[in-house]
Parts: structure tokens; sequence; C-alpha cells
């Protein structure tokens, strides 16, 4: 690459950042070359979007210093010389929601129109063709706050994209994305590096960092461990750098045994609907079992789950260990048997003022002590139980979830669904934005709760969830379309949930 | 201000100190009234103890009224807007043997030694009979009520529209509750001057509160024109301050209730001294133009509260007209 | 979750601190427990149980400004039917309704509140506000601009409540400290506690968890109208009457108090022993400015001086951004 | 972005309501231009501009309470540099000094609560509370319960905002008019108007989109700071003088039409055309309560019903939450 000689686009050296006791940073370094697409890994924590956070000028670092080009960073304060150094998708929504659209596509620099004044034919034209060339396929006139994830996510990223400015930094933009989008990201940053444009990219899905990376650099507690090509670092390398052990990864669930066709159904889904999303759909899961659901975000999956779970009105019925669950009613599923895990922790997973022993024991808050009372001691017994049996990283059962990093408090989520001890557990993306270790971890919990006691509903359209599940059915259009045991095939799952040969989507 | 109240400076002159709560600090009346208090007591050689500030709630009165205890006052020099609510701590006060002068109000329930007041039914009376006799009995008249959840403005509005409906039946009366706010005073007024434009007369229940803001609607509407003009609204008002003797003087307004704040200050601190030195109050005409009568729970000396016209609006007797 | 975290005692320092200055300025008189019982605390005991209302309604993320207008009517209404001059509803009602009637008053109120917010789901500001002014004027129609008075020894509750004494302590402390104590161990130590602040933290995940969200939101707002309700009865046992402008002007002071304890308007965060520490702070600065003093017109100045000055060294020194 | 979106127009269909009920009370006089702009709109006119200045500092997400004391204390403090009797600073002021020292007095105070907001990162609700007891105090100290009266013909800026009329319309709603236009415009069309939506959506995408978020949330307690200033002297100007609890209380009315005008306290929300109808559904409420004579001690308890089934009513109607 031509690139060497040239200074690098931006380069970090020794970055250190705290706040407040933690150390989110303690010696970060990073140099990207220009037209490269540089990947940044690590697990939950590691520092990454903190780099992020310091790379654009949102943080300022502790120690450390930032060239870009070869030259200093502008002032803290001057956001324009920064924007035009570096755009970014932030890992956390950054649009707002009472804004169009167009407005937030084009938010602090809005076209101008006659006397000096905005113009909002110009604003939305601008932001149609904006989509359009993102081939987006929203209205600019819609309220961010009405977008789906996915939209949201690229509305985003097109944003950024528009600014013109040649690095440009995507934090986990395909945690939320569905196959389809993710493959026409991937095109349209390919086109781009070809234009001459800089990335840095971050993800926790491994095969991703080989499909359109160069180079990759690791960090691990808060430290830089290594930079390399990517074609030099084998995924097993990768991800030993990561997590800083040899062991590898292992398959979860691949070793699971094969569940007796006359184990006990612990849930029978008979004539459920939901109305708007699924029509009908009969589907049950024996003791011992995980089902996975799959399907794009239109199929209805993810209303079907919260549905059971009792967050939505339903018609049909739902049985678990042949007693049935009466509609609409959360206490009434938790009752009944069912944990559930809502597909977004940051909606209406935690809490995340109240501390992780609260939020892991909320649906068993009548469990803690004599009539009605918690008590304390109860609670954060119970609490260190589950922060053992899941791994959770976290300074101890008081420390509140908003602190933990985005796979740790997504355990957490997991313990809150696995607290009342469920005959059935309902799972919406377990595992998204979760890095490659707790992945496993959290893999591997579903599959150890569910080997002899429980069954489950995975609900996902992540293939490595979904090779977890001992069957998969394919859900279309709010209709269930197809079963594949385990052992399916990549290509054939991901054409029936891409309903290609239907009329879906 | 409080020179008078320095600590350690109790019971000079062999009598305690007196302990003074001021019922408001936002009305022109009373800010007069807390004026006189440090002179009069000055002239009387008297001692404060404190001066404090209930600020219309009763509640903080009778805390007030501990915390004057508490630091001392032999006497208590009070005004309570809310005379139903003061009962028990007067009660409690006599108890412990610590007379308290009411100024302003009769408490409903209670004991104490003396009230200090000008009757504000009279002022009500005063203002029906200025403007029946100058409608000739006949015609609209509008009233500024204060709050509906005043006792003083509640007496001025009864005794107001009693003495019309018994006295002058023909003449219609616009209640109008401001809360004592000017600008409630002026829409009230805007629109029955819309809605009836022969309204002949003005009642104000606080001149203080409403001269500026009904002169001004006045003069906006070119109403503002003398006695012999018929166009002219006859105004009273109530309070007596340095303002509404302007006015009368301009002939803007027809006339006003005096109520004497330097009188009441004066008074009031004369009970409390009576009082310490162990006066036991008679009954009849005072030294000082007034007249002590016996009324539940106690006495009341009853200041005159003269209605203020052209004629006699420069006697320097009133106090608008000192200083 | 322990019983007392950093934050809540924050304002511990302030308060030892306006303990050591009051001293200095009286020696004789601060410190004793007769001033500080019944000149400071007995007075923030209404304050104390209207404040514990609000914060219950906050922790669960909900605002409720018609607790103040609660604090006047639901004890007009019980004390109307019993000793009021009307013959509704079979009045007058024997004496011992009294209680039970504010209290389910008050609690009818929080139940319609709940209704609007919850069901129709309004926003809680703009329901609690207008329900504020209605059950204002509905006091004022009820009441009628005249204090109900004179309830002592008539009403055998409002009696209680106003003089009973336990081990030297009034009945209404007693109350408060008791009530404080109940609500701290139902917040941390109980399920519904605990779910009050799921709810106001983050209403979703409260719900995926299986929390009956809108039962805790109404329930919640039920106990603040019983709260408010029995806070009422304590003012009018206090004053031995109801006034017409009970509980007015008072919902800022119990926002005050519950924010400067730590209680966030946001919902999900705070304690009732801070906001139980905010009342005290502000009991205690207004009783050393009056024995410090200060000019009663200047008072409130200082006053508001006196807690911008506060917040802003909370902040220097816990190093914390409020929200 | 559109001028006026649905929900702008959602107190439309009420408004032209109270227009028909009105008419059908008062056929002759109700819709005549001289009762609609001199009985109704013209004493919205100070309250539309404190909503104006409180819309602004809602949308940005803040809060801002002592709006209320600015309208009180900036002309208060300009016009006693003016007409006061005191000698400090140099006065008496020429009497062209009123509108800039009152202006900039405003603008300053909301410099100082950005600077406690922004800076020292406190609480807006408590930090403007605190500032609204201080100025409620300083106003006392300063007019010291004696209204600053009699204003008319000395100072100029108080008759031309209180009796120069524009095409027969009071130069006070003319301002009114122009500044929502102006509002309106800079809301809606240019990038500062813009970014206080953002700030107040979500402050940290709009600092991520090189907003920078605490100059406009300063800049904004600033102007609305000075619109309320403006506010103030326009008030002083109705009633031809400065009154010691000038603007008390206004807040809750100021906050309920805001939010029955669909400005949102969560920020980001609403507009300052819904806000205007806000202000103007409130006054005809009012007008068209007293056209029906109601009784005086009820009217107040009927405004509080007829806001809640107003609210009720959107509600059904528009089928959308509040928040
Ligand atoms: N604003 C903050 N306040 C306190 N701690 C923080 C803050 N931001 C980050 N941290 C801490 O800093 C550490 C690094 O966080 P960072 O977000 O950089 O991790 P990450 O590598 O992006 O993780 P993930 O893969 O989950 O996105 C974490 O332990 C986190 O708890
Ligand atoms: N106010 C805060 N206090 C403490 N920690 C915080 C705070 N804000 C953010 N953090 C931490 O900073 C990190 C950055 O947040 P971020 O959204 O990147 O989380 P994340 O771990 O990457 O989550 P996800 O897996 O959902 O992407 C997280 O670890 C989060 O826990
Ligand atoms: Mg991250
Ligand atoms: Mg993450």
């Amino acid at each position: 690459m031509d690139g060497a000689q040239a200074p690098p686009v931006v380069e970090a050296v020794g970055i250190a950042k705290r706040f407040g006791p933690t150390v989110a940073l303690a010696d970060g370094n990073l140099s990207v070359r220009a037209g490269e697409t540089h990947a940044l890994v690590g697990r939950n924590g590691a520092g990454k979007s903190t780099l992020v956070g310091v790379l654009t000028g949102l943080h300022r670092a502790d120690a450390g210093e930032v060239r870009f080009a070869g030259k200093p960073a502008p002032a803290p304060g001057d956001r324009a010389a920064w924007r035009e150094r570096v755009a970014c998708v932030y890992q956390r929504p950054s649009v707002v929601r009472e804004l169009t659209v167009a407005e937030n596509l084009f938010l602090g620099r809005q076209p101008r129109g006659r006397f000096g004044l905005l113009s909002p034919g110009r604003l939305r034209r601008e932001a149609a063709e904006l989509l359009e060339a993102w081939a987006v396929p929203v209205s600019p006139d819609l309220a961010a706050r009405d977008l789906t994830v996915e939209q949201r996510q690229l509305v985003e990223i097109a944003g950024a994209l528009s600014l013109g400015a040649r690095f440009v930094i995507l934090d986990e933009p395909t945690a939320q994305l569905e196959a389809k989008a993710i493959n026409r990201l991937f095109d349209r940053l390919r086109d781009l590096q070809q234009q001459g444009v800089t990335f840095l990219f971050i993800s926790h899905h491994l095969p991703e960092i080989y499909e359109i990376c160069q180079r990759v650099t690791v960090f691990r507690d808060a430290r830089h461990i290594v930079t390399a090509p990517v074609a030099e670092l084998s995924h097993d390398k990768l991800v030993e750098a990561m997590i800083g052990e040899a062991r590898g990864l292992v398959q979860v669930g691949a070793d699971r045994p094969s569940v007796s066709a006359d184990a006990e159904k612990v849930l029978e889904l008979s004539g459920v609907g939901v109305p708007g999303f699924v029509e009908s759909v009969d589907l049950s899961v024996r003791r011992g079992e995980i089902v996975g659901v799959a399907g794009s975000a239109a199929s209805g999956k993810r209303q079907l789950a919260e549905a059971i779970a009792g967050l939505r009105a339903r018609s049909g019925e739902v049985r678990v260990t042949g007693r049935v669950i009466k509609a609409g009613q959360v206490p009434a599923a938790l009752r009944g048997g069912v944990g559930y895990l809502p597909g977004d922790r940051n909606v209406d997973g935690f809490v995340p003022g109240l501390s992780v022993a609260e939020n892991a024991t909320m649906t068993i808050a009548g469990k803690l002590g004599p009539r009605g009372f918690v008590l304390p001691k109860v609670r954060d017994g119970r609490a260190n139980t589950m922060i053992a049996d899941l791994d959770v990283h976290t300074a101890g059962p008081h420390q509140p979830v908003g602190e933990l990093s985005g796979g740790n408090a997504q355990k957490v989520v997991m313990a809150r669904a696995l607290a009342s001890d469920p005959e059935v557990l309902v799972l919406v993306q377990p595992t998204a934005g979760v890095d490659v270790r707790s992945k496993e971890s959290l893999l591997g919990a579903v599959d150890e709760q569910t080997r002899s006691r429980r069954g489950a509903l995975l609900v996902s359209d992540e293939l490595d969830d979904l090779r977890v599940c001992d069957r998969v059915v394919v859900m279309v259009g709010g209709r269930v379309v197809g079963e594949h045991p385990r052992g399916w095939n990549e290509a054939e799952l991901v054409a029936e949930i891409e309903g290609i040969g239907e009329s879906g989507v | 201000k409080d020179s008078a109240g320095a600590p350690g400076q109790q019971a000079a002159g062999g009598v305690g100190g007196v302990g003074v709560d001021l019922p408001r600090a936002d009305s022109d009346f009373w800010n007069a009234y807390s004026g006189y208090i440090p002179t009069k007591a000055k002239d009387l050689g008297l001692t404060l103890t404190a001066t404090t500030n209930s600020t219309n709630d009763v509640q903080k009165l009778i805390g007030n009224v501990d915390n004057l205890t508490a630091q001392g006052a032999k006497a208590l020099v009070i005004a309570p807007q809310d005379t139903g609510a003061i009962g028990p701590k007067l009660d409690e006060l006599a108890g412990k043997g610590i007379p308290v002068i009411s100024v302003d109000t009769r408490p409903d329930a209670g004991k104490f030694y003396m009230v200090v007041r000008a009757d504000n039914r009279a002022y009500g009376t005063k203002a029906c009979e200025f403007l029946g006799e100058k409608l000739g009995g006949k015609g609209k008249v509008i009233e500024f009520q204060g709050a509906l959840s005043s006792i003083n403005g509640r007496d001025r509005s009864e005794a107001f529209k009693e003495c019309m409906t018994k006295k002058f039946p023909a003449i219609t009366v616009f209640e109008e509750p401001t809360e004592w706010e000017g600008t409630k005073a002026q829409a009230a007024l805007e629109t029955r001057l819309s809605t009836d434009p022969d309204i002949k007369g003005v009642y104000m229940q606080a001149g203080g509160v409403f001269l500026d803001p009904t002169l001004q609607v006045l003069k906006q509407r070119g109403l503002l024109v003398p006695p012999s003009d018929p166009k002219h609204i006859f105004i009273v008002s109530n309070d007596g301050i340095a303002q509404e003797f302007d006015a009368i003087r301009k002939g803007e307004i027809d006339a006003t209730v005096s109520q004497p704040a330097d009188l009441y200050a004066e008074f009031g601190l004369y009970w409390a001294k009576q009082a310490m030195s162990g006066v036991t109050p008679k009954v009849g005409p005072t030294d000082h133009g007034s007249t002590v009568i016996e009324v539940p729970g106690g006495f009341e000396d009853q200041i005159p509260a003269p209605l203020v016209t052209k004629d006699n609006v420069d006697d320097p007797a009133l106090w608008g007209n000192k200083k | 979750m322990r019983l007392a975290k950093l934050r809540d005692l924050a304002l511990i320092p302030p308060i030892i601190a306006l303990l050591v200055y009051g001293y200095t300025l009286k020696p004789d008189i601060f410190l004793t427990h007769s001033y500080l019982v019944d000149s400071v605390l007995k007075y923030q005991a209404v304050l104390a149980m209207v404040v514990l209302a609000e914060a219950l309604v906050l922790i669960v993320g909900k605002f409720d400004l018609s607790l103040e207008s609660i604090v006047g009517i639901a004890p007009a209404v019980a004390i109307f039917l019993v000793v009021g001059n009307t013959s509704v509803l079979g009045a007058p009602w024997p004496t011992w309704t009294v209680l039970p009637v504010a209290l389910v008053f008050g609690g009818l109120i929080g139940v319609f509140n709940g209704l609007l917010i919850v069901r129709f789901k309004l926003s809680a500001f703009i329901v609690t506000l207008a329900m504020l002014i209605f059950l204002r004027g509905l006091q004022l129609t009820l009441v009628g601009g005249s204090t109900i008075s004179n309830l002592a020894k008539r009403v055998p509750v409002i009696d209680y409540l106003g003089n009973v004494r336990i081990l030297t302590l009034p009945l209404s402390i007693w109350i408060v400290v008791v009530l404080f104590a109940v609500g701290i161990v139902v917040l941390g130590y109980t399920r519904v506690g605990r779910s009050l602040y799921a709810v106001g933290g983050n209403p979703d995940a409260a719900r995926a968890a299986g929390i009956r969200v809108e039962r805790v939101i109404w329930m919640t707002l039920v106990v603040a109208g019983l709260l408010a309700a029995l806070a009422g009865l304590m003012m009018s046992a206090q004053l031995a009457s109801v006034a017409a402008n009970q509980g007015e002007g008072m919902i800022f002071m119990v926002f005050a108090a519950a924010v400067i304890g730590g209680i966030s308007l946001d919902g999900g965060k705070g304690s009732l022993f801070g906001a139980l520490c905010g009342v005290v702070l502000l009991g205690l600065i207004r009783s050393v400015l009056t024995l410090a003093q200060v000019a009663p017109d200047q008072i409130e100045a200082v006053y508001g001086l006196v807690i911008l000055v506060a917040l802003v060294l909370a902040r220097l020194t816990s190093g914390k951004a409020q929200d």
C-alpha cells in the first residue's frame, strides 16, 4: 500500500482515560493507514468505544496524544474541525427521536435557502437523495422515533458518511442489522474504500473482520495488545489475543443430546396470533429442547416472543407444561413458567440506576424474604450465585447495571430471565453486541440450562445463536414456513429467512 | 430598622421586650405600619425583642409567635389575617401570662389583651354610603374584592353588600374577586365596561393594589373626567395612602377610607406597654380619641377610620399626609 | 440499598453547621429541647408529610402538584360534614368520621389522578395542575372564604393531633418519624417498595420483569393522597381550624425539600432519609435566619441566597452532577 | 418543520367552541373587536410573553421557574433606579434607561442561571426555584412592600407600552404577535432554532453533531430572561405601577398554557404556535366563565374542571398519549 509512507490518517499514542474509579483505557494505541479498513476488536469493556470517543473529540483523554495525518488534533471545543477529520456512527443511538429523518441527517448543517433561512424543501430533497443513494427505504419526513432499529442505524450511517470526511468510524454498526442489510453495508464500504475513504470498524462478529478489513488492532483490559494484517492473524490467534488465553472457542451445543420424541412439551402454541404481526402459529418446545425461531425483522418473530411473555395482546392458546397461560399479562406468564429475555436490553432489559442484584432478582422479588419483604442478604446471595454462574464482570452485586459494559449488562438480563427457574426460556437476540467470549458463555448458559430441565425458544437471526438450537423454525410474514433440524445448511436457511421465492418482506 | 432588636437589650426600663409580627410584606399599608413600629417603640421607650413577618401564612405566624416567646418576648403585637386559626395559640399564650395585642383583626376565639382596629366592616359600609349618595340610589357599581380567602376582604365585601341591599336596593353591584391582583381587576373592569357601559361607581378594596391599574383603564377609555361631567365614574378606595390622596386632589378618584397605619402601630405598642405594666384596660373613651369596648376574649380599642374626600384630604392628622 | 448511602448523608454537614451557627447566635435557647421541638420541628411536620408523599410519587417517576390542595380540601370536607352549616348527605356527621372521611377523600383524589394519568395517559404535571386549580376552587366554595374555626374540643382527632404529646414530643412529630421509618423500610426492604424504583427508573424494563407498572403508579398516587390528607388534618389540628387557603403555595417548598434531599425529578432515584434531611435543613435555615435578626423584608432574599449557596457547595464538595 | 402540524392545531376546535359559546352568551358584545382585544387578549399578553420564554426553555430540555420573579424584579430594579428614593449607583437615572436596564437585568439572571445549570451542572429545577425565592425576596426588599406607583407620564417606555395603539391594537399585542412570529421562524427555519430541539431531544446526539449544547442552553436561558423582563415591563405598563408581588403565582399558569399547548416537559417537543393557542384558550375559558356569570367563589373550581375536561377531550379526540 502506498499509504505506508504517508503519515497515518489517525494515530493515537498512549491514550489513557478514567471514568471515576474505572480505568476505561490505560494504554490505547492505534494507527490507521490511509485507505485501509481497520478493525478494532476486543471484549466488552475493553475500551473500544472509549477510544472512539477520544478520536472524535467527545472525550478528552487524560493522557496520550491523537494526531490526524501527522498533525495534532484540534482543540476540544472546535467541533467543526473534528468533524472535518472524522465522522462516526456511535454505538449508542445518536438520533434525536422527535426530529425527522431529514433533520437528523443534516443536524447542525441544514441547507439554507432564501434570506439565510433554512429551506425545508431543500432539506427534504437532499435527504431523499442521500437516502436513495444509500438505498435506505425510509421517508425523510418520518420522525426518527418511528424508525425500526435497522432503519435508524442505516440513517445514522448514511448521515455520517455524507459528511464528506475521509475517515469514518463505525462502532458496532452491524450488531443490530440483518444479513441482507449487512451485505448492503459492506458493498457500500468497499465502494467508498475504492474512492479512498478510510474506515475504523468495530465488531464482535469476527467473520466480518476477515471479510472487509485489511488490518486489525486488538484491545484487551484497556490496553493495546497487537496490530497486524488480518491475513497474518488466524481466527484462533485473534480470539486468543482478545481473551488472553490460548484456549480457543468451543462450538456451543455441538454435543447436545438428542431430545426424545416423548419428552414433555414445556411450551405449546396453538393458533397464536398477534394482531398486525403474527397470523397463526403452532409450535411446541419439549423439555431439554432449544427451538430456534429465525426470520427477518418483518417476520413477526419478535412480536411472537413478546406475546408469549405477556407483553402483547394475542389470540390463540399458549400452554406451559400443559397449563394455559392467560394472555397479555407478564405476571401470569412469569408465574406460569416463562422466563423472558427482551430483544433490546437498553429499552426493557434493565433499570440502569438499580444494582446488578436488584435487576437480576427483579422477577423473584417476592421470594427473597417473608411476606413481600426483600432481605438484602438473601438477594445478594442469589445475585452472587448468578454472577458466578454467568461470569458477570462487575464490581459486585451493588454496582448499578448502567455502569456495566454491554455484554455484562446482557448477562444480568439473562440472569433475570433465569431467576424464576422457568420451565421455558423465551430469548430474543440474546447475544446482540456481545463479545465472542461472552457469547460463548451466554449460549453456554442457555445450553446448560436446557439440557435436562427446561426448554427454550431462541428468537434470533444470528447463525451463531441458531447453531445451538436443536431445530430451527423459520417465520416469514407472520407464519412458520419451514423447519430445519440441527445440522441445517446455512445457505438454505438464509434463503428461506429472506423469503427468496416467496412474496415476503 | 431593627436597631432596637439587638440581643441582650431585653428588659430595658423595667419592662420586657415586645415581639412584633408583621402579617405580610407585600402591601403598602403593612409596609407603612412596619415603618412606624420602631419609631413608635422608641417614643414609648419600649424594647423590641424581634420583628418577624408571617407573609400571610397563619402557620408561619404561629411559628413566629413561638419563636418570639422563645427569644424572651414578654408581650406580643400581632396582626392575624386568619382570625379563625389563631385561637388555641392565644389561649396557650394567656396560660403563659404573655399578653397579646391583635392589630387590625379580632380573633374569633381565644383570649387576648386588646384588639386595636378600625372596623373593616365599617370600611365597606362607608364606601357603600358614599357611592349610594353620589349615585342617587340607582345605577351600576363594580367592586374589586380582595382574595376570597382573606378575612379583611370578606368583611368589606359583606358589609358593602349588606348596606347596598338594605339602603340602595336599586343599585346593581358587580362583585369581582381579584386575588389582590391589579391585572385581574383591570380585566374585570374592561369586561364590565363592555357589557355594561353605564357603570357609574367603583369600590376598590385596596388602593395600593388597584389605584393605578384602574386609573389606567379609565384613562384609556376617556372616562377620567370631573364629577360635573355625566360620564364621571365615582371611585371610592380603601387604605389612605399618599397616592390615593394625590388622586383625590387631582380629582381622579372621589374618596378613600383611611386605615390608620400609624395609629395601629402606636396603639398596638401602647397597649403592649400597658399590659406589661399590669394595667387593666377600662371600657370607655380613651385619651387618644378612640373608644375601648369589651368583646368576647378581651377588649377592643376602636380606632376611627375617617372617610377622606376632597374636603378633608389635606388634613395633616391623616397618616397618609405625614413624612 | 444500605440505609444511608453517601448521597443521603450529603445534607448532614450543612445541618450540623446550621446547628452550630444557631447555637452561637443564642446559646441559651437554640439547642434546647423545647426550642428545637416546638419552634423548629413542629412546624416542619406538615411539610415533612407532604414531602414524604411527593417523594414517593417522584420516585415512581411521576409528579403530583395537587398534593398541596389535598392538604386543604381533605380536612375541609371532612370537618365541614361534621361542623358545617349544611344538611347535605345527612350532615352533621358524627365527629369520629373526620379522620376516615379526610383520608378517603385524599385517597379518592389519588384514584382520580391515577385514572387520568394511568388510564388516559395524560401528563401527570398537567392533570395534577388542573386538579390543583379545581380543588383550590372547591375549597373556596366550601369554606366560603371564611376559615372553619374554633375546632378545639369539638373534633377529637383535631385535639389529639394538636395537643397530645408522647414522651415530650408532639404526636405530629411521632407520626412523621413513624411514617418515614415505615416508608424507609417499605422502600428499601419490600418488593412493593423496590418496584417503585424499578418503575421510576425504567418502566419498560419493570413491565417486562412482571411488575404491574400501572398498578404501582396508581397505588403510589393513592398513598400520596392519603398522606397529604393526613398532613392536612395535622395542619388543621395545629391551627384548630381549616383556613380557606390552607396548604396554598406549599408545593414549591415541598419540591425544594425533596430535590435538595436528593430525590430526582426524573424518577427512580433518591431516598426518604435524604428527603427528610431536606425538610430539616429548610426548617433550620429559616429559624436560624429569624434568630440572626435578619430584617423581615430581607429574610426571603437571604433564604433564597442561602439555598443557592448550599446547592453550589453541595455540588462542589460531592463532585457529583445533579439531575 | 411545517408551520403547523396536526398536534399544533389540536386546540383550534376548543377555541372555536369557546368563541361560539361566548357568542351565544352575549351576542352583542362577545365577538366585537373591542371586547376580544381589550377584555380578553390584552390581559393575556404578559402571560403570552412568559409562555414564549418558558416554551423555549422547555424545548431545550430545561426548566425555568424564576421567570415569574423576573417579571417582577426586572422592571422594579429599572424603575427604582429612575424614580426610586435612592442615590445608589448615581440614581436617579434618566428615564430612557428603564428599557435597557430591565432587559439587561433579566438577561443577567439568565446568565447566572446558566452558570449554575450549565457550568456547575446543578438541576435546573432547583436552581431556578432558589432563584425564584431569592428574587421574590429581593423584590420585597427593593419595593419595600410599597408599590412603585403612578408611573404614567413619568416613564416614557411605560406610557408607550401601556397606551400606544397601532391599527387599533395595543402595542403589547403587537409585541406578542411579532415576537411569536419571530420565534416561530427562528425555531423552524434557522440552525440555532432547530438546535434547540436537538439539544432538548437528545443532548448527546446534538453534541456529536457539532452543536455546542452548553452554549445553546445558556443562550436560551438568557433569551428567556430577556423576554420575561420585557413581559414585566409590559405588566408594569398595564398597571402603571410595579407591585411588590408583580408576577407572583404566574408560573403555574405559564406551565399550564405551555403544556396544554403541546410543549413537553421532557424537552425537544412542541411548537410556539401551540403554546400561543394554550394562552388564548386559557384566556377564553376565563372570560367565558365570567360572562356566564359563574358565581365568584365557584369560578376557580369550574375553571380547573373545564381544564381537566378539555384535557380529557383532547386526549380522546387526538388519540395520542401525552407526556
Ligand atoms: N461514561 C463512563 N462512565 C463510567 N465508566 C465508563 C464510561 N464509559 C466507559 N466506561 C467504562 O470503561 C470501560 C471501557 O468501556 P468501553 O465502552 O470503551 O468498552 P468497549 O470496548 O466499547 O465495550 P463493548 O464491546 O461492549 O462496546 C468499561 O469498563 C466501562 O464500564
Ligand atoms: N454513566 C456511566 N457510568 C458508568 N458507566 C457507563 C456510563 N455510561 C456508559 N458507561 C459504560 O461505558 C461503556 C460504553 O457504553 P457502550 O454503549 O459502548 O456499552 P457497550 O458495552 O459497548 O454496550 P453494547 O454491548 O450494547 O454495545 C459501557 O461499558 C457502559 O457500561
Ligand atoms: Mg463499545
Ligand atoms: Mg458493545
